[in-house]
């Protein structure tokens, strides 16, 4: 497998035209955050948006355009986290975030495991360029998940 | 006619991705350079280094004559009237921010009356293109916003051309200044230079034009174009990074206020006041980027050496090759001109979209056959935006660029859609 | 310890005035460049060379990492609590403006909220001392004429200090903005850093240190100095012309406006409007000088497997030598402080008056003796005004300098009024 | 003779001792003009006055400081001058740049001995940084001249 298969596993491929997650919908929720990220450098551009029930990421739904890389990343993710906890996504963001600092190389541990369909970004490591195309819906999440425990922050205190 | 060049750039010989030869078709972006370029360089940095127009010493006078000897060989390459003419830069950017600044410290006063012709405010405009690059975008951007003029521009037609009908319009007697590319680096299209100078000059508004994709590529005589400044870049000359020049008319360049402060530039310091040097030395705040200077110089020389006419004569081929070959390629669109026959107009470079796959993927695929071009929005946001696209795929060729680059490219390219499973 | 150095620095070995041996003596307006930085140029630009974080293709990568590479070696240097806060710029006096022009667009309203803090205007001061080189004066002057503010300086004494009493005074509640040399070019004197940060935090005044002088010939942590921005050049700490750099505090950065705009600096153009990149992006604009960031870079590397205080103990020895020679010479006069038993306060190098005879010819006579030092005002104007003299001449040290260059230096100096005639 | 020698020749050292002309006068002269210059990498000036009496440089008086050739040209230029016409003044102004310009060598025609003891800054020409010390004193005469000539103006015009 030549680093471009690498880098365009079928998984990849696939993600990038299921689109998990895509289209903004109105969310009934009790802490509800958006984010809107740019990558500069091409134009791509994600707005994210993250329903929070309690501590469980309860829905993710998205808006966006950009290469192939970064809407199958925004996909896989949506997959990943969608019905899990903060902590979990959490795990699983630093776990992504390794990965991508790893030249190309799988982690060689059970983050790999956790890391499920995104696993397959392994093969972005390998080029820096793009592995700011890989994070832009993490960005995004992470900025949406603030937001929405901002807005639910009266409830959130009261529940702890 | 060029003869192949390759061997006089080093980097060309490099190989990449698993030992595939380098097409290095990003040289709108930055070019290589070559060897005459670096010698001259390290010829400099090993032997003639002094602080220059400052030391009574041996290394000083060596060092001043190199850098003033640069000076002409790049005035010689654009036919500046005199040495003095050329101003010195960290690159084209600095040189367009130069004047732009220099004019809105004019309109606060600075330079009192001798200055006052470059003041603008309420009421006045100042006229730009749909194709700038945000470097000659930007600046006049913000002049309009710090003084109060308002921003108008020229649009562009499908084809990539200016909407020139507009010139009679949009450029009106409230109009100051029009600043606009000599050619696009993302359509290739060369402007009409001709007709945007007699509308400026019917309303009595300075030209600024920025010329960083037309001094390298095509034979270029600011005089006989008649704009009165104009920017350009070193890198991009097959010179070095870290150094670009501003041109303009000595007597306007003469009581355009300074807008960067500091040792060199001025005549006499006190703690409470300050008098310029006539330019360029008004404008070389610090010590220049001598070295650098030394570069484009040397890059000068080359590219006169070649001739800017076999230089242009050149690339025009190259240029014909790409853009025939995408513009009969399914699923391609070429923005600018398509499969013109007045091909003069048109720089050695295409800039095409893919339809189904984003330019990141198309650039990835090019990349790993070893072709190297540029994706993304080139610095020209609202060029792409009247085309109705956020990003493009560019090839850009340079005077050691073959036949050979340009296949290469064509071939990767109908190789794209194919790989992400586009249907055709 | 440092070793003798004089190998690594090719244009050490050339001959000068009829194949005498050089004394570069000059190294205080621009020092020479070691094998290391020449070499990771020149390798920069014949192997890795391409369009900085525009690209999609492995030379754009490749120059990527260098290019961030070598702001995180600078950034090691000078101890910044990050890479970002190292801004690369054409050279100190572009920094030094960069903050100011800032500041002065800050004042008038660009950034908005975000960068009020930074806004001055009529009733406000900046306070500036008299020892400042023009690149770190006029910047000031003119944002003060630009602003209405006022103009305020810190007195120099008879031994080249600063009047330190008058903290107290001319620093008050009207001050937002206290700009000083680290070190001093013509006396060498190392300012009580200290001293200014706590007297600008009690008033609420932002620092900016003119950090030319000391980052290339001390150990420097501008974390633990305490300022808030700092200036210093490549082509002075054994790097390339054509790169400096401004550190700032992050969060002061990411606020304060830029004065010069172009591609890669913003995040989205339309031709209505813009909006700005965090630090150090949003001062980036245009091609950047890459090969010399890259260069810059190697030559922290270079400073730092030396060891800064190494450097500072050398660079000390020769000060010695130099002052100690010129204070027990008849007829010249040692600007700064004589025979101090503290040395450490003094840069390595000695700025004298030759009773008699004009410094031009001073130098003069030292060239022929194959000997380089700088002659004139040293754009210090102000300064030179307070010592009541229109030049003097200077020899400074670096890395390179050995204990023979300073005795040539001193036999030179002593033959001079003799050659003029000048009676003893 | 080493090139140091040759560019201070006994000629200059002399002048720059004796320093003809120096010292303001007022001068009553039909048209007399001033001029200030400063070389600005060393901070030297010269105040120079100059009074004509129809095409006759009648007297020469300046006040100045600066290095030895600075101060050495501006006396050898009073001499050179005062007294002799505008004309003949051009001359040797322009025998004393083609000079300068020569790089160290004698001009070798009758501008030489035109020259008389200015030609002894032969050896400032290969010193390029210190033409402009020796080319000082000539600027502001040029200067002051223009000034006379502006003064004088309405004379001068029905002169010829
Ligand atoms: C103390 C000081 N500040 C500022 C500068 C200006 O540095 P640059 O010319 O590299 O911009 C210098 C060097 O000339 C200097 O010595
Ligand atoms: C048309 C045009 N203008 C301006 C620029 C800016 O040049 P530089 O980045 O060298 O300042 C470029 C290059 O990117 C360009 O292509």
């Amino acid at each position: 497998m030549s680093s471009l298969e690498q880098m365009y596993q079928q998984v990849i491929m696939d993600h990038a035209r299921a689109r998990h997650g895509a289209g903004l919908v109105d969310l009934d929720l009790p802490a509800v955050g958006e984010s809107h990220q740019v990558n500069t450098t091409c134009g791509d551009e994600v707005t994210l948006r993250v329903g929070l029930d309690g501590d469980t990421v309860a829905s993710v739904h998205w808006e966006g355009q950009g290469c192939s890389i970064s809407q199958a990343s925004i996909s896989a993710l949506t997959e990943l986290v969608e019905g899990h906890s903060l902590e979990e996504a959490d795990e699983v963001y630093e776990a992504f975030r390794a990965l991508m600092g790893n030249r190309g190389e799988d982690l060689g541990d059970d983050r790999d495991d956790m890391l499920g369909d995104a696993g397959a970004f392994v093969g972005v490591g390998k080029y820096p360029a793009r592995i700011k195309c890989a994070l832009l819906g993490w960005m995004a999440l992470r900025d949406a998940v603030a937001q929405a425990q901002a807005a639910g922050g009266a409830e959130g205190e009261n529940d702890g | 006619m060029l003869p192949d060049l390759r061997d006089d750039f080093p980097l060309l010989a490099r190989t990449v991705r698993n030992g595939k030869p380098l097409a290095y078709l990003d040289s709108g972006a930055t070019a290589q350079r070559p060897h005459a370029v670096l010698h001259a360089m390290d010829e400099f940095d090993r032997l003639h280094n002094g602080a220059v127009a400052r030391g009574a010493h041996l290394l000083a006078e060596e060092a001043t004559e190199a850098f003033e000897g640069a000076r002409a060989s790049v005035a010689r390459l654009v036919n500046a009237a005199s040495p003095d003419e050329i101003v010195w830069t960290e690159n084209a950017t600095a040189a367009l921010n130069l004047v732009a600044n220099g004019i809105g410290n004019a309109s606060m006063g600075q330079g009192g009356e001798e200055s006052a012709r470059f003041r603008i405010g309420a009421g006045d405009s100042i006229v730009v293109t749909q194709a700038e690059h945000h470097a000659n975008l930007i600046p006049w951007q913000q002049l309009a916003a710090r003084t109060g003029a308002t921003l108008r521009w020229i649009e562009i037609g499908d084809d990539g051309r200016h909407r020139l009908e507009q010139l009679a319009t949009v450029i009106d007697d409230t109009t100051k200044i029009v600043a606009f590319t000599h050619a696009s680096n993302v359509t290739g299209v060369v402007s009409d230079v001709a007709a945007f100078v007699a509308r400026a000059r019917e309303v009595g508004a300075y030209t600024v034009l920025d010329a960083c994709q037309s001094v390298p590529h095509l034979p270029v005589d600011f005089q006989a174009l008649g704009v009165d400044f104009a920017a350009f870049s070193g890198h991009k000359m097959l010179g070095p990074t870290g150094v670009g020049a501003l041109w303009g008319r000595k007597e306007l360049l003469d009581v355009l206020p300074p807008s960067v402060f500091g040792g060199g530039a001025i005549k006499v310091v006190t703690l409470e006041e300050t008098t310029w040097h006539p330019a360029p030395t008004r404008f070389e705040a610090g010590t220049q980027p001598v070295t650098q200077a030394v570069g484009m110089g040397a890059a000068a020389e080359y590219l006169m050496a070649l001739g800017m006419d076999d230089v242009a004569t050149h690339e025009r081929r190259i240029a014909q090759i790409i853009r025939e070959g995408v513009s009969q390629m399914p699923g391609v669109r070429l923005l600018g001109p398509i499969g013109d026959p007045d091909a003069d107009e048109v720089l050695g470079l295409a800039t095409v979209v893919v339809e189904g796959v984003h330019t990141h993927d198309v650039g990835q695929v090019l990349d790993d056959l070893g072709i190297a071009v540029r994706v993304g929005h080139h610095c020209a946001q609202p060029l792409h935006k009247r085309f109705g696209v956020t990003g493009s795929t560019r090839a850009s060729a340079h005077v050691y660029t073959t036949e050979e680059d340009a296949h290469r490219f064509l071939e990767g390219l109908a190789s794209v859609r194919e790989f992400f499973g586009v249907p055709a």
